[in-house]
């Protein structure tokens, strides 16, 4: 029995009365694409914070590749290997592609208190970036400022530059935010080309990309996990599909 | 980049002073025209102005170029615009200047630089003691002189308890140093307010319950009107007396603090009611030219280009070509001072009477009427530290 | 013990005093996230205007009337004509275009009112004094300013709590879009937002005009300690400002009148005096920074 | 970035210019403008600082004077000891005065480098309008602590006996003076356009653009803004140290918010977040001064709407009027 990768325990997080993260537990295995699902107000967005480290959960822990991050800085995390995408297209917009991505290559590279040569004529910082872009069919648009680019290709660069920081663990929030189908069917097929050199915490709302990906999935509702379990047993599953599919509905259903 | 006052140069020629026609003796002034505190620039150039434009725009019967400029009341300004008018325009005279933080910048090095200045104000210690100078003259007053009148002044009046209130900063410090120089009662409190305070009820509660006899303060422009309104609302003014130096008594101060200022004893050197004739010329001019009340920063700008005048008068308009005469006669101070006698000490500063006046109503118009001399030929506490 | 107690009614009272300032620049700041260092120039329109006022009328009231209208009114006219076009700008270019205007004014002042400081007087029937502790007269005419400054907290309390306008103004603070989704005109409730705003500050000015000096410049003290206040208070928040006004009045009261008595317990007086007084100078700020470092958005952080 | 030939040019002449000025105004009898050069200069070298933080890493500081005004005092308060011949301290090690440049600049350098250190240590943890309340606040703090400084003459300020001294050179006169600061100036905007391509400026930029995303990548931009703060600082201070000995005087009113505000508006009139715009802000800014208070003794009521004016018609600054209008705003 191998080790999860990362470990959720006993998580907790409230603001005021309410309670976002409630006592969750967690876990994801290397290597694994592990979904998490749930209506709106689940707690979802609350937990990847508290994953990425943006703010700090009231009790609990969480390991990551064997130690404990639960108090650690968000760069100090990637570091480690945790790297996140975000739900709403965050990129350096006046920056091209290229130079998107090589900003992750270098963080990855060590401390950058370097004062004199120019980090664009750098090839151990451009050459990584490349790959990486190439990788997923944007190094036609490498010298592009991000701003200029589509939202599709946002999107993939998003995944570009979580990828450049050569993560073990993909925290992707909701990578199909936004897509159009054609988009979408593209970036399922990206992911899956992941799966195995990468582990992933997914979460989306696009059922059908969670169906077709997922190893495992995870259903969170009011901060607590209800279910948890192969994407066969979560659609079998009668609380999950009372609580959150709505009884009767067809798996796979935009949840609402 | 200037603005040059070309003073009536063809009409000199036919009231011809015989002896040099040639150039025009340049005058350099920089002083504070815009921002904050620009009403004493304003005041002292106007004054300036008044006797040049008096004598049909000569000083001393000979021609001058006046050059003004404003300094913002920065020093890197005001010593770049000396630097400028003591190498582009070789100007023979400088003056103008009315603080000083300022004065310290600039005048220094011109005087080094064998440039004449005539300070219309500002007169700190540096440069009447240790750090005078032959080619500098203040025709003023040293900065502790008149805050020195006042503690005398308080100290003859048998008000056995002083409670002293000045801004923190080395003016201030000066101010209260000067008035314990001559007063020697008990000091019921010592208290240092902050630079551009705008309220003073922290301290009115303090000379409260301090139960002074008498108040002294020095807090110039926007800060002693403050002050002085809030103590007339706090009642105090019935049992506790203000004292304090001219600047919150001026002209262009008193209309905007009202009746608070009402019978307050404060010290100057000139008030518009000394009654000699240059004074009576000077107010009824200075009324008619610009129509306000003439201030005692215009006095003192007046006072200034009537010493320069007499000094051109006695060289017959020789500046640079002969600066020891030019000093000598400046030193002889030979001319009618508004506020009546003037004669310069050893290390140029004045030597003269301080009289203290009362604030009152004439005409339904707040101004001031001498009550008393504080002080007859009185000199600055520094003389002796100045080596010329 | 008597001393303390007038001196915390004095810290109070300057406190209002800073919350008058305050209230109009934290709605501007935080409602439409423009910095607008040109309010204090507002406050010492409303005080000018007032004191003209006055003196031509011998009405302190009227001068108050004459004066809120009229920074309104420039101030409406300055948001439709340029300032209103920099709400979606960077705040430095608010910070340059409101500095700009602070010269402005000032010079503008200086020309039609002259250089020298004019005066506002104390209304007849607020001068002199009632005691409130046995012992110790108190300046009616402060007392007014509290009582003003608080009628402003509540009037602006139940504006922003009770009232559509209110209701829209929290809307556009959180989410300008959904507003306009309504079918409100939010160019018109910004230009409104702001003259409000301003005639805070000409209120602000008007009540100072008879214990402080009414001057050119008068209002760039006063804009520090308001800025120093409503960071401290939380950007856009009236409750926080109204906070505060009145801890940033008491530390600068008890600093002063405390301060160097308490260093003289460590050193002779004249040192204790010359030290005192320059701490004193600095303790707001030294507030400020502590604040800040503690809770990087203020006490009352209005957004999230 | 790079469009190659024309700007070549364009800056052999500013530098030929630049390098020429002093004998040419001599020969035009204009001598005095060597001054007014001087201080342009200098007053590019602290907009320059400012922009480096401002422009490039978007940290608005509305209290830069205080560190102009930290190197000020150090080179002031250096030289008065010197001349004095009173040491600055005697225990727990005596320490004198001195006039030599090569040990009073860089130390006031490092003054003032150190307490923008402190200073950005604690306002960095805030941002958006709070940190620039927060940098004003210290900054008055500096500027009420040497108004209360009485031994060092306190608002009055402090007169130097003379000007720095440096092997070799005299700074006494004002064209070897302004040869210095002329080399010094171009130092500094030649290093900060390496900086600002280096892996540390990238990760600024970023940082400007979107912090939060830098730490999601992994770089704990903190620590990088904060040396941003620091190198700042310390070229303020650097530019403070000249600036002294140009008016041979330091005061307060160096440190005064307003100049803090003027070198705000030096950086954003040129151009923000362009190499050479500060340079051209403080230019123009100054010689606009110049102008129009000699005009005028109303002249703020020229500069206050013109300010207006280039915030709402010249979004880039004059910088954005010289080079290619249109140009897509790429640092």
């Amino acid at each position: 029995m191998t080790e999860p990768l990362l470990r959720v325990t006993g998580l907790r997080k409230a603001f005021g009365a309410v309670v976002a993260t409630d006592g969750l537990h967690l876990d994801v295995m290397p290597g694994e694409v592990h979904a998490l699902i749930g209506p709106n107000g689940a707690g979802k967005t609350t937990l990847v914070a508290q994953l990425a480290g943006e703010i700090a959960p009231d009790d609990g822990r969480i390991d990551f590749a064997g130690a404990d991050i639960t108090r650690l800085s968000m760069h100090a995390r990637t570091r480690r290997g945790l790297a996140r995408s975000f739900q709403i297209t965050s990129l350096f917009p006046r920056f091209t592609a290229l130079e998107n991505v090589a900003l992750a290559v270098q963080a990855r590279a060590g401390h950058a208190f370097r004062f004199w040569r120019p980090a664009w004529r750098d090839p151990t910082l451009l050459e990584p970036a490349h790959a990486v872009l190439a990788r997923l069919g944007l190094d036609l648009h490498a010298d592009r400022p991000a701003s200029t680019l589509s939202h599709g290709e946002q999107r993939q660069l998003e995944i570009a530059v979580a990828l450049a920081t050569q993560p073990r663990l993909l925290l992707l929030d909701e990578p199909m935010a936004g897509l159009g189908p054609e988009d979408s069917a593209w970036m399922v097929e990206l992911l899956g080309e992941l799966r195995g050199e990468v582990a992933m915490l997914l979460i989306e709302h696009d059922m059908d990309a969670v169906f077709t990906l997922a190893d495992r999935i995870t259903v969170l509702v009011y901060g607590r996990a209800l279910a948890s379990g192969t994407p066969d047993a979560i659609r079998a599953d009668p609380e999950v599909r009372r609580a959150y599919l709505g009884d009767g509905a067809e798996a796979g259903a935009e949840a609402v | 980049m200037i603005r040059r006052i070309f003073c009536a140069l063809a009409g000199l020629a036919l009231l011809a002073a015989p002896a040099s026609a040639a150039d025009p003796v340049k005058i350099g002034m920089i002083t504070t025209l815009s921002g904050g505190g620009s009403g004493l620039g304003i005041d002292i150039r106007d004054g300036f102005r008044l006797a040049i434009d008096q004598e049909g725009g000569t000083l001393g019967g000979h021609a001058v170029e006046l050059i003004v400029e404003d300094d913002a009341r920065k020093p890197d300004k005001a010593r770049q615009i000396a630097d400028r008018m003591v190498e582009r325009d070789r100007v023979d005279v400088m003056t103008g200047i009315v603080w000083s933080n300022l004065a310290i910048a600039v005048v220094p090095k011109v005087v080094r630089d064998g440039v004449f200045y005539v300070s219309p104000n500002a007169g700190p210690s540096l440069l009447a003691g240790k750090g005078c100078h032959e080619n500098y003259f203040n025709v003023a007053w040293q900065n502790d002189n008149l805050h020195e009148a006042v503690g005398q002044y308080v100290k003859d009046e048998g008000y056995e308890s002083a409670f002293v209130l000045a801004p923190n900063y080395p003016a201030g410090h000066d101010a209260i140093a000067g008035f314990k120089r001559y007063y020697d009662g008990e000091i019921a409190g010592e208290v240092y307010t902050k630079l551009g305070q705008l309220d003073y009820a922290a301290e009115i509660a303090q000379i409260r319950a301090a139960e002074p006899d008498a108040v002294f303060f020095f807090l110039p422009g926007g800060m002693g009107i403050s002050f002085i309104k809030q103590y007339d609302q706090s009642g105090l003014r019935e049992s506790v007396p203000l004292f304090g130096p001219a600047f919150s008594f001026d002209q262009t101060i008193l209309g905007a603090v009202g009746d608070a200022a009402l019978g307050v004893v404060n010290s100057s050197q000139w008030s518009q009611d000394i009654d000699n004739v240059a004074n009576e010329a000077f107010v009824a001019d200075f009324k008619e030219a610009y129509g306000r009340l003439p201030s005692l920063y215009a006095s003192q700008g007046y006072d200034a280009a009537r010493l320069i005048a007499s000094a051109l008068k006695a060289t017959g308009g020789q500046v640079k070509d002969d600066m020891d005469a030019f000093r000598e006669a400046l030193r002889a101070a030979d001319f009618q001072s508004v506020r009546g006698d003037f004669a310069f000490g050893a290390n140029h500063h004045p030597v003269q009477d301080i009289y203290m006046r009362e604030v009152v109503k004439q005409d339904g118009v707040l101004t001031n009427r001498i009550t008393a001399k504080a002080f007859e030929d009185h000199k600055d506490a520094y003389v002796d530290e100045c080596r010329m | 013990m008597l001393l303390i107690l007038e001196q915390t009614l004095n810290g109070l009272q300057l406190g209002v005093m800073l919350f008058l300032m305050a209230a109009g620049l934290t709605l501007i700041c935080g409602i439409m996230s423009f910095i607008n260092l040109a309010h204090g120039s507002l406050y010492m329109v409303g005080a000018y205007v007032a004191a003209t006022v006055a003196q031509a009328t011998g009405s302190f009231l009227l001068g108050v009337c004459a004066a809120l209208p009229a920074a309104g009114l420039v101030a409406m006219a300055l948001e439709w004509s340029a300032l209103g076009r920099l709400y979606d700008r960077d705040h430095l270019d608010q910070v340059l275009a409101t500095f700009g205007l602070i010269l402005f004014f000032n010079e503008l002042v200086k020309i039609v009112w002259g250089a020298q400081p004019i005066f506002l007087d104390t209304p007849a029937w607020l001068s002199g004094s009632v005691e409130i502790v046995p012992g110790v007269p108190y300046s009616t005419y402060r007392l007014a300013i509290i009582v003003v400054g608080l009628a402003v907290a509540l009037g602006l309390y139940l504006l922003i709590a009770r009232t559509r306008v209110g209701m829209l103004i929290r809307a556009g603070a959180s989410n300008r879009r959904m507003v306009s989704a309504l079918g409100v005109d939010i160019k018109r409730l910004y230009t409104l937002i702001f003259g409000l705003g301003a005639m805070l500050a000409a209120l602000a000015g008007v009540m100072a005009g008879p214990i402080y000096a009414v001057q050119v410049g008068m209002g760039e003290n006063i804009l520090i300690l308001a800025f120093v206040v409503i960071v401290v208070g939380g950007i856009g928040s009236v409750r926080g400002a109204l906070v505060a006004a009145l801890l940033v009045g008491l530390v600068d009261t008890l600093g002063r009148a405390f301060l160097p008595t308490l260093l003289q317990l460590a050193f002779d007086p004249a040192t204790a005096n010359g030290v005192g007084a320059s701490l004193a100078s600095m303790t707001i700020y030294i507030f400020m920074a502590a604040i800040l470092a503690w809770r990087p958005q203020g006490l009352f952080p209005a957004h999230g | 970035m790079d469009n190659g030939l024309p700007r070549l040019i364009l800056a052999a002449i500013l530098a030929a210019a630049l390098l020429a000025l002093p004998a040419l105004v001599e020969a035009a009898g204009r001598g005095y403008w060597t001054g007014i050069a001087t201080h342009v200069l200098i007053f590019a070298l602290a907009a320059g600082s400012l922009n480096l933080i401002l422009g490039f890493g978007g940290m608005v500081s509305f209290g830069h004077a205080a560190f102009l005004g930290t190197g000020a005092y150090v080179v002031g308060i250096l030289s008065h000891h010197a001349s004095m011949g009173i040491p600055i301290a005697t225990w727990p090690f005596a320490i004198a005065g001195t006039e030599s440049a090569l040990i009073a600049w860089p130390l006031a350098m490092l003054a003032a480098g150190a307490l923008a250190f402190v200073i950005g240590l604690i306002s960095l943890r805030t941002g958006g309008l709070y940190f620039i309340m927060i940098t004003l606040a210290f900054a008055q703090m500096v500027y009420f602590f040497f108004v209360s400084l009485e031994p060092y003459g306190g608002d009055d300020g402090l007169s130097m006996w003379s000007r720095s001294r440096l092997p070799g050179l005299d700074l006494g006169s004002d064209t070897q003076f302004y040869y210095v600061v002329l080399a010094l100036v171009a130092l500094a905007y030649f290093l900060k356009s390496r900086v600002i391509h280096s892996r540390f400026g990238v990760v600024l930029r970023g940082s400007r653009d979107n912090d939060r995303r830098m730490r999601a990548i992994g770089h704990p931009t903190r620590r990088y803004r904060l040396a941003a703060f620091t190198l700042a600082g310390a070229v303020a201070g650097l530019a403070g140290a000249l600036i002294a000995n140009q008016t041979e005087f330091v005061s307060p009113a160096f440190l005064h918010w307003t100049r803090s505000g003027e070198m705000l508006v030096m950086v954003i009139l040129g151009g923000i977040g362009t190499v050479l715009g500060p340079a051209l802000g403080a230019t123009a800014f100054l010689l606009l001064e110049e102008v129009f208070s000699g005009w005028t003794e109303h002249w703020m009521i020229v500069l206050g709407p013109l300010l207006l004016a280039v915030v709402l018609f010249a979004k880039r600054g004059l910088w954005g009027l010289v080079s290619r209008p249109g140009e897509v705003p790429r640092d």
